[in-house]
């Protein structure tokens, strides 16, 4: 089986450019790339336009990409809870182009999957509609919605095989899976690289063929941002 | 008496039939879950990719890799699925997920919903909101009658971006129980106890259908 | 959690109707329904629309339907293999759509996922193309695909449990998947029927929701077509 | 001489390189699978769900649960994957699949490829291999120069109906490998061993393009 196993994040980002578009894994901050996420702050390449379901926290996630002025534009269904995205935002810093999330995720599917649009009924009637087709079937309306790709695809995942292959845990698998299908370049960090064969080709969430390079990632901080406890 | 949030989520809890799987939206929708009659077997779906939401967790229980749509650390019932954001929205989209219960900034007499932004202050987003409300068949919303500063937010029209068009069918506040009408109006089912018509009237600036006694929330 | 358990096919097809439209999972007789197509012999419903991938054999499969005369319409990609088919196709007595098989796949899944229509570079200037709507997105020609919903969707898991929750085996997964959820009523016959919470939810293939009914089936065949072994 | 179905399927097999994922049709184009060179690492798709496809079974090791596109019962090797066929076509749709090689009823010069229908006689369908033409970037048809009645395969246009438009780069066939030029044509890059240039030119109806020497194939 092929070999995709790079050193780690520095070596498997070592090719982006400044102005990259690049999908980041993750809700909120379960199952995003930290990894690779600490390998663009060191690369500091800049002008980057990010498709990712969230922005981050101030001080973790892609909030820190935006510390260091690093974005240009975010493609995101949900950016609260980040005091410095609104700063950029109201002062025109930063581009934001907010996508309902049932469309991100599909329009980032159909990426992947070669359908270069698709129609589906959310956002009709609103301004998620403006500028774009409506049309009727079987008496509803539905707007036609475009594919989102990627130069870059930086995913997560819980374990992973030396040929890609991938596996996510719990709720941390969200945007993961059709990022790693949309990326012409799919970095995949994992917790736990182990050896093609090892996992059971029946529970792969993510098939290799949709990975470019793979790392196991280190000190995994995955910080909660609602730590609810029942008492 | 107008209702309080407990008692919005108890009246709501009523509406839920044995089998349905239900979205939850953040804020009173989600205390909706305390209140499930016994013998209703339901299944809270979570947009992140979770169907079969259980309680917070202990201490010892908590993990990172597993939160409700709210950003909440959550538990597994026992047969619930796990899956990605695609799958999730493919089940809304479908509609298979009979119930949806969210919450409003605004509803209109044609059963509009404003929910997501208020122009000229912070923009947050629509999250799955949007999605929600143009699949589910049977939305309900939970919200207070009037804004903090007494302005009804029962509407002829919205007038704040809208989140779905002619999309809620049915509404909860702390004052009473409204149903939208096809042909448009809040027609009112029910209402708080210890709440008159008059009062409910003044409270609403959409057209309010009364017709014949109307009888007090039981919760 | 929902227990959704009949006691067989015959309790689980029981409302089906004369000229209902259904889907059949598997590909070639590999994850077939076989316990549900014997229901439909037993119960004898005619004018069936089959949605399945291919035909059957002559004696086995969807092949029983046709020697019975209870179906009306096929919608495939591949219905080679099956002399009566060819015979009642020739005759006029089946309607055929051939469908590409990848664009079936989608067009299913497109029915499950509320998606009415998309679009795909399948079939441009073939055959397929005829009375559809081409449209280009950057520089490359697409037709225009609509979804596909069913009755009732037959699929057949390997384990599945009272919940509706569905895992498949090996390559007989192909297109249950996608049918169990583009059916208005979905029935799932498996091999091995468990309570629900012993199933590894980040292990299921099929999530519950999508099932309306679930039993275990009895006695499967499971013939194979093209027994090639290596000497 | 004319290279029989062994020699195609060794030529087509020295266009693999290291690291591809490679849709094999039925035919010949299954034979190339034996005659990957060693040290080169590709995976094998099977469009009813398995990347990975490894040797057939020993008798013992037979399951029916898995197949391959052909019908015939396979293995994996260490590394596969198994998925739905939604999933599948999402591979060969989005690009993800390097190499698709596959038989063909006839060719045009400008890279047309008719192979799943003779009107009036039987119709099995297309099966996948129109999304698969219609899809992947590198196409490399294995077919016989002529048919059985000695007609070319290699022509100006389709006669049959065709399974694609403009989408075959290459071909193999027992006296030639050919090249689809973008301005349309047939460009003869070799020639089966002792097989003239002659012959080829007699054997193709559609334009053939010869440029200087042409050399041997070597297997």
């Amino acid at each position: 089986m092929i070999d995709k196993t790079v050193k780690g994040a520095d070596e498997a980002l070592q090719d982006i450019q400044d102005n990259a578009v690049i999908m980041l894994g993750g809700f909120g901050l379960c199952g995003i790339p930290e990894n690779s996420i600490q390998a663009l702050l060191r690369k500091g390449v800049k002008g980057l336009t990010c498709i990712s379901n969230n922005a981050g926290v101030d001080d973790f996630g892609i909030g820190l990409l935006l510390q260091t002025r690093q974005v240009k534009k975010m493609i995101s269904s949900y950016v609260g809870e980040n005091a410095e995205f609104e700063r950029q935002l109201l002062s025109g810093e930063l581009e934001v182009d907010l996508v309902p999330q049932g469309t991100l995720a599909e329009r980032i599917r159909a990426g992947g999957a070669g359908i270069p649009a698709f129609f589906t009924p959310t956002g009709v009637g609103t301004e998620v509609a403006e500028g774009k087709e409506v049309r009727e079937f079987e008496g509803k309306q539905y707007l036609m919605e475009s594919w989102l790709k990627a130069d870059f695809a930086l995913v997560k995942a819980w374990k992973g095989d030396t040929a890609g292959n991938l596996i996510y845990k719990g709720t941390a698998r969200n945007f993961n899976p059709m990022m790693a299908a949309a990326g012409k370049i799919t970095i995949a960090e994992v917790e736990e690289l182990i050896p093609a064969g090892e996992l059971d080709p029946n529970e792969i969430h993510t098939p290799g063929i949709y990975v470019q390079r793979i790392f196991e990632g280190k000190g995994y901080e995955k910080r909660i941002e609602q730590r609810t406890i029942r008492s | 008496m107008a209702l309080d949030k407990t008692g919005i989520a108890k009246r709501i809890a009523q509406e839920i039939k044995n089998g349905m799987y239900i979205n939850l939206g953040i804020g009173i929708p989600t205390l909706v879950a305390n209140y499930i009659p016994d013998g209703i077997e339901v299944v809270l779906q979570s947009e992140n990719g979770l169907l079969g939401i259980g309680p917070f967790p202990t201490e010892e229980e908590v993990d990172a890799d597993l939160i409700n749509a709210g950003k909440q650390t959550v538990t597994m019932r026992p047969g619930s699925a796990l899956f990605s954001s695609a799958e999730s929205f493919a089940m809304i989209r479908g509609g298979h997920v009979h119930l949806t219960i969210l919450g409003a900034m605004e509803v209109s007499e044609t059963g509009d919903i404003a929910s997501w932004k208020i122009p000229g202050k912070m923009v947050k987003g629509m999250g799955g909101a949007m999605d929600l409300v143009a699949s589910a068949e049977n939305i309900i919303v939970a919200m207070q009658h009037r804004s903090r500063n007494g302005q009804s937010k029962l509407l002829k029209e919205c007038s704040l971006p809208i989140t779905g068009l002619n999309c809620i069918k049915k509404i909860v506040t702390d004052l009473a129980v409204l149903e939208v009408v096809p042909e448009g109006g809040f027609k009112l089912l029910e209402r708080a106890p210890g709440v008159s018509v008059e009062e409910i009237m003044e409270a609403t600036e959409g057209k309010l259908i009364v017709e014949g006694d109307v009888k007090e929330v039981q919760i």
